[in-house]
């Protein structure tokens, strides 16, 4: 399955855009696939201090399961206020 | 609960902030008033970018405040975020607490600020003469 | 120390003290805002007169500001106190601090209201619906 | 020697007005041989919490010593803010 990923601060750079489509192998993929295929291909993103994926708004556990339908998004550091 | 949550990339409104929170049950208000620093660690900043994820941001933020009308009696309670360019004395947040009493409203102030700059998705980007950086990205 | 310390009769303008402690060394400011509570332990507010010793009063605050100035690093501090009559909603007080880091501004912020109120010589009386009390006078 | 005194809060409504004058004996009274002179002439002032002397605008210690030309003022508890 393709999952869009959108991706905001330094992700966004290190992507070269607000928007990706990552290619997922089957359709139980959990945000820890997804990170190791983005990790493969965006080495660069192993040197944040940190990152998470949210998945519908919402801050995704490591084991969370990803569907098409769902908006994902990168959360590098925040640094807001 | 009565909050407020706004997140907007044209200047934000003190006085309207201020009125918002005001009621004839508090005692006292508590505002942190966020203001672009010219320097950090003594560099000089020309300008900051702030970036949000605006409908996980509002989300993040609503926790944030239910948190605290849950750890103390609060009346009202806001945030207002800007995005976009800043300059040097331009603000990119006001917090805005009431309470009858004014130990909740200083209290809660302070909590939803430290927590939103932990938790919830907005970036910020500094511009300096030589040179720009993503803050907290790196160690 | 760059602090303002003011007694008025009329009412306080926030706008106003806000750009007065607004600076570009500071990341940010705390703002406290007193406002009159429309009841006291339940019981209807009425009004509060406030009477102040005007001299002693400024001289009072001048000296909690200096002691928030060599506690913390602050950039400016002022202290605007209203006298005479208010009604529910209305201002008595306005403190206002920045600096380089909002710690130091909220921790300063609630001394110097903290002890204001242990301090310096400003005198309330409520009135409820049926009779007046100096506030603190008796145990 | 004859010293006024200016009186706030309950102090005023107490004493019945803004300034009083009090006659102390000699010309060495200090703050505390003006509350007993005080005290005796308004018995209510010792039902206030408490109250403190000022000299010119400054918060006076008990012994301190008052002169003609000092600016007394007597403080009851503060309740400002």
């Amino acid at each position: 399955m393709e999952i869009t990923v959108l991706a905001f601060g330094i992700a966004k750079d290190i992507f070269g855009g607000q928007l990706i489509t990552v290619e997922l192998g089957d359709s139980t993929a959990t945000t820890a696939d997804l990170k190791v295929s983005l990790e493969a291909r965006y080495p660069k993103l192993k040197q944040l201090a940190s990152y998470m994926v949210a998945v519908n708004n919402e801050y995704a556990e490591d084991g969370g399961v990803i569907t098409e339908l769902d908006e994902v998004a990168i959360i590098p550091p925040v640094s807001g206020g | 609960m009565q909050s407020q949550i706004e997140i907007h990339t044209e200047p934000l409104n003190i006085q309207a902030c201020i009125a918002w929170v005001m009621s004839p049950e508090s005692g006292g208000i508590d505002i942190f008033i966020g203001t672009v620093r010219n320097a950090t660690k003594g560099k000089p900043v020309v300008k900051l970018e702030f970036e949000a994820y605006n409908q996980m941001a509002v989300n993040e933020i609503n926790k944030i405040l239910k948190q605290a009308f849950e750890r103390w009696p609060l009346q009202k309670a806001l945030v207002h975020h800007r995005t976009g360019t800043l300059h040097v004395g331009e603000i990119p947040v006001i917090i805005a607490v009431s309470a009858a009493h004014r130990d909740a409203a200083f209290e809660a102030c302070r909590y939803i600020i430290d927590t939103l700059k932990q938790t919830v998705p907005i970036w910020k980007k500094e511009f300096f003469e030589d040179g720009e950086v993503w803050v907290a990205a790196h160690p």
